[in-house]
């Protein structure tokens, strides 16, 4: 029988602490819009997390519970990192609560983020939709500290309103760079708003793009990666140029819960970032 | 936080719950630690005109006194949670719902019934609004706590949705069915740590329905385990008989 | 003071189950309006079970009361195997009753604790004593918790008893479970003597009227669980299934619960209408402590229905030993269930915490309920409450507002109403 | 190795012995009926012995269904530990479709992250494997789990109609049983007998086969998520979770928070989860998505014979037919695939393929 063999447990190292939350402080809280904050976060330890952008972490609010949360800031040699939160349930509504110096308990980093050396060389075209912008905004900051390693760099960002705007002041800074292209816009007409409007695809009938050469790096709400992927191909990019980061529920963060499978995919551990070609046979991914 | 203030009230039936709340003997003290009870005539003698944090209520609507007294209660409350079969259902209360009112007092009371005062029984939901609802006939201790905990903490708190079935399983229970008993298992919403099944009998949705019941396929198990769809339908009644009323004319309300 | 209007009306008297009133309006030294008002919203029990098969019934009549379930399950599941001609095997017997002992210690204890010592402390509830008594009330605890877990061990929980059917044992309890339920029984003695000590202290108001009693019969115990005939401080025995020739009961027009009578009228049911009627057939521990609170020197007074709790919960615990060593003794064996209805009447008499409880069912050949009765010992006491009001108001009339208020509920929670029990039950209410 | 022929009265002398050392479990009858659970040995002569299949699979002694695993306190500061308890085991009359089913947890708990309590519990534990003979439900000769060659200590099989037993050790561990144990040698005569014993499982379930080699199965799987199968099948399921409740190769998992009411410490556990739950893949705010009930019975087949065996490289499904047993819509794993496979072939057909 061609099945696979039992485990030699003997020879597997059991990781005691696989499920158990370190203490880290929140260092600072920024509000970002009505549903927004901004958590700048250390482990206690003060080890550095190393992780790459587009990772997670299972963030542990003592007495409350756990959820995973992106880590949406990327700067190497930096202690702390940073957390942006909506808050829509118990444990995000718990964290809107907690004011610098509260402690958490942290499991991570998990998850495979962006490989950034795979886009490296490439024309990039990011897509963040809403809360969507959280993963890609590390991806931004990684992109920046090493600009040459890249080819273009053309952000597209879309919000409801201009209420929701996330991370304003750096969108303003992406937006001056010479070495960026940047688009914002916002689903409908809003009172003082001078930009553009329309949901996100409404900006894509001006991009030209060079798209062999292009990497599309697309996180949002479920019903635009299907309008967004469809852009992306009819401007030509293939399957496996178009990366996307999914959500689920997870309640592991380690491959072992079975909440965030995708098709035969972990989102947890396969992901949560794949590429579209990955995904497309999968009636359950988008 | 200042320390939260709880009540309990008791409307239409059998004050169960109240004395589950008092049943949790070796929590209570610490619970008292947390919230401030204020007001609980089973209980105490206290009583308070401030403005209380937490009502419990228990027991049904079903007197023209209860509804004037159960709105005034929801004006000296900050959160409503009702608890028990009877408060969040109506309970074996909807029971009487099957004959005219006129006939349960006269079968109970003979010709001196007829001045009673008695309305349909109605969930407090159905009268006021209420913040949470804590199911089961009664109450579980455990639940309860957590659920207070939850508040406390302000965490909302959550209701499983899932059959008993998964609680029995993991009981390891041998199923009723094979007992030849019939079980609401299967449709009924969980959180009693199957308490029925995991002692020999069998569950009665004390806890009402999961959100999405197969009814259908519940009765076509039934049916191969030889009972009508009457049967079915009395069975049902026990404790939900409101909620399917409620059902029915939702139903009829989209049509 | 002559002249002095006395009005009084306590609305929705406290710790007791359920909804009362007490009304009491006089003039001028005399008494105008005296009664005990239930305003508990009606419940039509007995119309709602018609019609229902038999395995329903037992799980809708218990529903008539959270605080002496068990008892109501009792008799009802007794009047159905009356009804069906079933004789459940001495071991179920014996494991019914560690359960039912449960019950009466949990009830009993909840009330000489919880409900009636704040008044002999002079505090307004239970909460208090947390601070002011700590030991007393762990101790409370304790003992309250025992019956509790008495009743887990066997039939799944207190309230609502999840595995109590007709015939069987739906489950048979874990030896282990019984193991400690023993360990534990036998440790309570020492904290019922401390509670005996407690209440050995407490002067209970002075106050005697003769009348009637009635409670259960047993030829071999103390007549609390399968009752063989009702036995009256008359001297008579009523056989079971003849109980209607006795007890007569009828509706007033100030209360939703119904009243009871016998050809002598009022009559008291409880713990000490049983004490009265079978003392001799206490366990000795039990007459040991009746002998200690000096009980037979209350016999009609009914505040001290509280001391005989005492007393009966002693023996309750006794008995509770007794009957787990019997269990622990043998290896229990599995019984099938599998009942067969037949057409026919069957009535379950038997004495909840608060006194004598009947279930009178008749079925048809599907098993079916076409007639209901139930008596519910909060009734039968309604009758007699008012007419030690009426006997011990002249004797206070002239003591302050507060006092009497006091004094009169003090009364109506002596007799530990449990008024939702009652169905069809309280607030005191003085208008002078 | 060492093969011994021991009589039942042997067999039961050797729990005997077990139980002076360790805690052995073992599976027992159920409330006086063809039921049966794996509980702690009290007295040897009520072990079953002769059995068909336990309500709950053993994995619940590495894998309970609530098991705390961390245990937090903030009353200095935040702090939090691992918690684990374990204790030696043996685990005794273990059938081979549930050694199998362990021997599956081994793999996908230890892929990649290897789970803490698992594999200490599973370390402690022996085991003591038993041939068993099928009923109506089970399909392990489909799933070709009718006999294992690993993952036990000590195997049992029944020979001259269950008077005896022929004890063959595969590990140290079992050898050790062995030499404790009584019995005696081994002939030709019995080995025929195990041979046998084998022929006529799989002639007992001649009847009751998927009708494809197990190893095709992720590929007839793929392309039919929109198969009418999942509906049909689907209609009359409760979504109660019993199948996965009670399934050897299940190991999904919710996590709870259990605070104590000093609000400064707590637990937080992991509790048995199934994918046919409702709620199981809800996630914020209010998108479910495997919402309906088909979407929930079709995601649990793909993963137990499709997804999971080719990520593990073996059907996550022993063929204990536990889950059939149980369900009260009867929904049968081997009906639902052969009902896949003629579809599949009428949609062929269809195609003039
Ligand atoms: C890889 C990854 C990265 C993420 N990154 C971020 C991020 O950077 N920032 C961010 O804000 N969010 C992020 N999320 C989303 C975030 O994890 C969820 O919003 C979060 O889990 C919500 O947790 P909660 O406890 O606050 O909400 P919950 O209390 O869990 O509730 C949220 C909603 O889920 C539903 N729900 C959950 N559980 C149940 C249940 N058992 N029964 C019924 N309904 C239920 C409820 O309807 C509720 O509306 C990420 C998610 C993933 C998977
Ligand atoms: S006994 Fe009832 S709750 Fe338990 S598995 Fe059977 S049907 Fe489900
Ligand atoms: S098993 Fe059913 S009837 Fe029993 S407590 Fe649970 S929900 Fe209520
Ligand atoms: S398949 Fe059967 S056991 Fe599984 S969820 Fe559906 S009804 Fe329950």
């Amino acid at each position: 029988m061609a099945y696979r063999s039992g485990v030699n447990l003997q020879e597997v190292e059991p990781q005691a602490e696989l499920y158990v939350p370190e203490p880290a402080r929140i260092v600072k809280v920024e509000p970002q819009t009505a549903k927004e904050k901004l958590f700048e976060v250390e482990l206690t330890s003060g080890r550095a997390l190393g992780h790459g952008p587009g990772q997670f972490v299972q963030v542990f609010v003592p007495g409350i519970g756990e959820a995973p949360i992106s880590l949406c800031s990327y700067r190497p040699g930096c202690s702390s990192f940073q957390l942006c939160v909506r808050n829509v349930g118990t444990v995000t509504a718990a964290l809107h609560g907690l004011r610098p110096g509260a402690l958490i308990g942290l499991r991570g980093p998990l998850g495979k983020g962006f490989a950034m050396d795979e886009i490296k060389g490439h024309d990039l075209l990011i897509v963040g939709g809403g809360i969507g912008l959280v993963p890609l905004r590390g991806v931004v900051q990684a992109i920046l500290a090493e600009r040459d390693q890249y080819g273009r760099v053309i952000i597209l960002a879309g919000f409801k309103s201009p209420e929701e705007i996330l991370f304003r002041s750096e969108l303003e800074q992406w937006e001056q760079r010479e070495d960026i292209e940047f688009a914002i816009t916002i689903d409908r007409p809003h009172p003082g708003w001078g930009g553009h409007v329309g949901v996100i695809t409404t900006l894509f009938p001006e991009l030209r793009l060079d798209a062999p050469n292009t990497r599309a790096l697309v996180v949002g709400p479920p019903i635009m990666y299907r309008f967004v992927i469809t852009e992306c191909r009819l401007k030509g990019l293939a399957d496996e140029s178009i990366i996307l980061s999914l959500e689920r529920r997870m309640r592991c963060g380690v491959g072992k819960c079975g909440h965030c499978q995708i098709n035969n995919k972990y989102c947890c551990l396969d992901g949560p970032v794949f590429k579209y070609s990955e995904l497309k046979f999968m009636w359950e991914a988008i | 936080m200042a320390k939260p203030t709880a009540a309990v009230f008791s409307f239409t039936g059998c004050e169960g719950c109240s004395l589950a709340i008092l049943e949790c003997e070796k929590e209570l003290l610490d619970v008292v630690k947390l919230v401030d009870f204020v007001e609980w005539r089973e209980a105490m003698s206290e009583r308070t005109e401030a403005m209380i944090d937490l009502g419990f209520i228990d027991g049904a609507i079903s007197t023209h006194h209860d509804e004037k007294k159960i709105r005034q209660v929801r004006e000296r409350v900050r959160m409503l949670i009702s608890i028990g079969a009877c408060a969040t259902n109506a309970g074996v209360n909807a029971l009487k719902h099957r004959y005219g009112l006129r006939e349960v007092k006269e079968i109970v009371y003979g010709e001196a019934g007829a001045e009673f005062d008695t309305i349909s029984a109605r969930p407090v939901h159905a009268v006021v609004p209420v913040e949470f609802e804590i199911p089961g006939c009664p109450i579980q201790g455990e639940e309860f706590l957590r659920i207070v905990l939850d508040i406390v903490q302000g965490k909302q708190p959550r209701l499983p949705n899932y059959p008993v079935c998964v609680e029995c399983k993991r009981k390891e229970n041998v199923c009723v069915f094979e007992k030849g008993m019939i079980c609401m298992g299967p449709v009924a919403r969980a959180g009693c740590g199957a308490d029925c099944p995991s002692y020999g009998a069998w569950c009665e949705a004390c806890r009402g329905f999961v959100d999405n019941p197969n009814d259908e396929a519940h009765e076509e198990v039934l049916t191969k385990y030889g009972v009508t769809s009457e049967e079915l339908l009395q069975r049902y009644d026990i404790f939900c008989a409101y909620e399917l009323e409620e059902r029915k004319s939702r139903q009829q309300g989209q049509r | 003071m002559a002249d002095r209007k006395l009005s009084i009306f306590v609305e929705e008297i406290c710790r007791v189950e359920g909804h009362g009133n007490i009304v009491l309006n006089a003039s001028n030294g005399k008494i105008e309006e005296l009664w005990l008002e239930i305003t508990e919203s009606p419940r039509f029990f007995e119309a709602m079970m018609l019609g229902r098969r038999w395995d329903e019934a037992t799980h809708i009549s218990c529903r008539i009361c959270g605080i002496c379930s068990i008892a109501h399950t009792t008799t009802s599941v007794r009047a159905i195997e009356d009804a069906f001609g079933i004789e459940p095997s001495e071991q179920t017997l014996a494991l019914r009753k560690i359960a039912y002992y449960g019950e009466m210690i949990q009830s009993h204890v909840l009330h000489f604790y919880y409900l009636a010592a704040p008044d002999f402390l002079g505090v307004p509830s239970v909460f208090p004593l947390v601070q002011s008594h700590p030991e007393e009330v762990k101790r409370a605890l304790r003992l309250k918790r025992l019956g509790n877990d008495l009743c887990k061990a066997i039939v799944g929980r207190h309230i609502h008893p999840c595995a109590y059917l007709p015939k069987c044992m739906p489950k048979l309890p874990d030896p282990k479970a019984l193991e400690d339920m023993h360990r534990r029984c036998v440790a309570a003695r020492e904290d019922l003597a401390a509670a005996v000590d407690l209440f050995a202290t407490v002067k209970l108001p002075d106050f005697q009227r003769e009348g009637e009693a009635l409670a259960s019969w047993h030829p071999d115990e103390y007549g609390m669980y399968e009752c063989q005939a009702i036995k009256s401080t008359q001297g008579d025995l009523t056989e079971r299934r003849d109980y209607r020739q006795k007890i007569h009961e009828y509706v007033v027009p100030h209360s939703h619960a119904k009243h009871a009578e016998t050809e002598q009228g009022a009559y008291m049911v409880g713990a000490l209408a049983r004490y009265r009627c079978n003392k001799e057939q206490l366990h000795p521990a039990a007459l040991a402590v009746a002998d200690r609170l000096q009980l037979d020197s209350y016999l009609f007074n009914p505040y001290a229905i509280t001391l005989a709790q005492v007393v009966e919960t002693v023996h309750s615990v006794e008995e509770a030993i007794r009957y787990l060593e019997w269990t622990l003794g043998r290896e229990l064996e599995w019984e099938d269930w599998g009942v067969k209805p037949r057409a026919g009447r069957g009535v379950g008499v038997d004495e909840a915490p608060r006194g004598l409880l009947i279930h009178d069912y008749t079925f048809d050949d599907d098993g079916k309920l076409t007639a209901v009765n139930c008596i519910i010992p909060t009734n039968q006491n309604l009758n007699n409450i008012e007419r030690d009001f009426h006997a011990l108001v002249p004797q206070i009339i002239d003591r302050p507002d507060a006092e009497i208020q006091l004094l009169l509920e003090m009364l109506v929670r002596a007799y530990d109403p449990c008024i939702s029990c009652a169905t069809h039950l309280l607030r005191v209410e003085i208008k002078r | 190795m060492a093969l011994l022929v021991m009589s039942e009265d042997y067999v039961r002398a050797l729990i005997g012995k077990l139980m002076k050392e360790t805690r052995v479990v073992a599976p027992h009858v159920r409330e006086g009926r063809k039921q049966w659970q794996f509980a702690d040995v009290v007295d040897p002569g009520r072990v079953a012995l002769e059995y068909v299949s336990t309500i709950l699979p053993p994995k619940k002694y590495a894998f309970p269904t609530e098991d705390d695993l961390v245990h937090w306190r903030t009353e200095e500061g935040f702090s939090a530990e691992p918690v684990l308890s374990v204790e030696p085991l043996v685990l005794f009359g273990v059938h081979p479709c549930d050694i199998y089913g362990l021997e599956s947890l081994d793999i996908s708990l230890t892929d990649t992250y290897v789970d803490p309590n698992w594999v200490a519990r599973r370390r402690a534990m022996r085991i003591v494997g038993i041939d068993c003979l099928p009923d109506e439900w089970c399909f392990c000769s489909s799933m070709k789990t009718c006999s294992v060659s690993s993952g036990y200590d000590l195997f049992l099989t029944p020979i001259n109609n269950w008077s005896e037993y022929v004890a063959e050790a595969a590990t140290g561990a079992g050898a050790a049983m062995l030499a404790v144990a009584e019995g005696r040698e081994a002939s030709s005569h019995d080995l025929a007998q195990m041979r046998a014993w084998q022929n006529d499982k799989l002639a007992r379930q001649r009847d009751r086969r998927i009708n494809t080699e197990v190893n095709d199965l992720p590929l007839h799987f793929t392309g039919f998520a929109d198969s009418v199968v999942w509906e049909r099948w689907s209609r009359k399921c409760y979504s109660c979770g019993t199948c996965n409740t009670t399934c050897p190769t299940c190991f999904c998992f919710d996590v709870l928070d259990k605070l104590k009411l000093s609000l400064d410490e707590g637990y937080r556990s992991r509790v048995w989860d199934g994918c046919m739950l409702e709620d199981f893949a809800v996630v914020a705010p209010h998108e479910n998505f495997r919402e309906e009930r088909h979407e929930r019975l079709r995601h649990r087949f793909y993963r137990k014979y499709a997804y999971l065996y080719t990520r593990y490289g073996r059907p996550y499904c022993s063929g204990c037919g536990r889950c059939v047993r149980q369900c009260l819509a009867d929904i049968d794993p081997v009906k639902v695939i052969n009902d896949l496979l003629t579809e599949a072939r009428k949609e062929a057909a269809g195609h003039g393929l």
